[in-house]
């Protein structure tokens, strides 16, 4: 399975990289996929996430692997940013592709609800009034325990 | 004959510095004794958690740092 | 909220559709989506797409009707082919946008169940054989069935 | 004073043609006694619906069609 995982430092279109996946796994007869931006709907002028090197990476390939174990996939895209980000800008975008639509489904379902709340990323947000350190919500939380088998 | 202490998110904010080095070798106690008491408390939440070298503590007062090792000081990660 | 439903005759570009759809939608702070394309591993040299004029493009329009009622979007697009296809060829694409995750998510797996064994298609494949009429399979008959309450 | 009658997928193939005119006005059973035996059983079994211009009947059996009307045959559908 061709697996394209990255932390990415700069800002990046998502569009282009689903493109791009898409070209590369024409044998698939289905890709799911999710784009999470930053919210422009609140007073939220600056997002930043912070990584660590020995973690965050190392984490994400083990998510990986994790997703590619539990479903039948062709292809596996999880990029997500790093750093400082203005309202709309694109965080993270996942994709797989898979002869079944379920299994493209579930694989970006779940590392959707891993990312959010058992990846090595911090988030806080710059707003009126500074910074404010954001933890996931009880939602999310809730979200990912589906998965606890 | 130093560790490093990396703090990360709120606990730099905390700490007033992103690392710190303090002498090896140091284990939980040492390392709760070297730091100021609101960053030793929020270290102690359950919901800190310790990497070694980057590996992830099963129980974090099992620390047991030497000479070169870099512990990190890990808040409630968020995100997506 | 923003309905893009379309029934297509001719080829058409997932990617451009979903960045134009991004574009339309900066205030969601997600967008799920999904492409299903013809599959070209085995044997089929084409697949036809036939639709009733009086019943699929309103059954793609009724369809959005129950999704936007079922979760909270910003925006959703459903796009689906009809006629001659060769593999490789994009069929469908259901795009979501929403403030939430798995509003986004839901709304697109729903959407894609009931196009695959609900909606007013039919199908057939050309094989080295001839003609073959295409069902839906059990799967997708219980993919479906999740949704019923 | 027709009815227009469609066959969809199979049961084009089937029919040897798309559609066909019936005299209206026409009931299931003048519609069953219409066609052939082969698309007759097909019409009947339990997977095959009918809509009358536009909208699919909950009893097929209920069908009353008059001048002008458009009866299509609908195979189990497969989308997607």
């Amino acid at each position: 399975m061709a697996r394209d995982v990255q932390l990415l430092t700069k800002g990046f279109s998502p569009g282009k990289a689903l493109g791009l996946f898409a070209k590369a796994h024409p044998e698939a007869g289905g890709i799911a996929s999710f784009v999470g931006k930053v919210r422009p709907d609140s007073d939220v002028k600056v997002l930043e996430l912070i990584h660590y090197d020995r973690l965050t990476l190392p984490g994400m390939e083990r998510l990986a692997d994790e997703v590619e174990g539990r479903w039948q996939l062709d292809g596996l895209l999880i990029h997500h940013r790093t750093g400082h980000m203005r309202p709309g800008a694109p965080i993270v975008l996942v994709a797989a592709a898979a002869r079944h639509r379920r299994d493209a489904f579930e694989a970006v379902d779940f590392a959707m609800d891993h990312l959010k709340s058992r990846s090595w990323f911090w988030k806080r947000e710059k707003r009126g009034d500074g910074w404010h350190w954001i933890e996931p919500r009880e939602k999310d939380h809730e979200d990912v325990k589906r998965w606890d088998v | 004959m130093a560790v490093t202490v990396i703090f990360i998110g709120k606990l730099a904010d905390l700490a007033g510095e992103g690392e710190r080095e303090l002498p090896a070798p140091l284990d939980w106690a040492g390392l709760m004794a070297a730091l100021d008491p609101d960053l030793a408390i929020a270290a102690k939440s359950q919901r800190t958690m310790v990497a070694v070298n980057g590996e992830v503590l099963a129980d974090k007062e099992s620390l047991a740092a030497k000479d070169g090792d870099e512990i990190a000081l890990l808040p409630p990660v968020s995100g997506g």
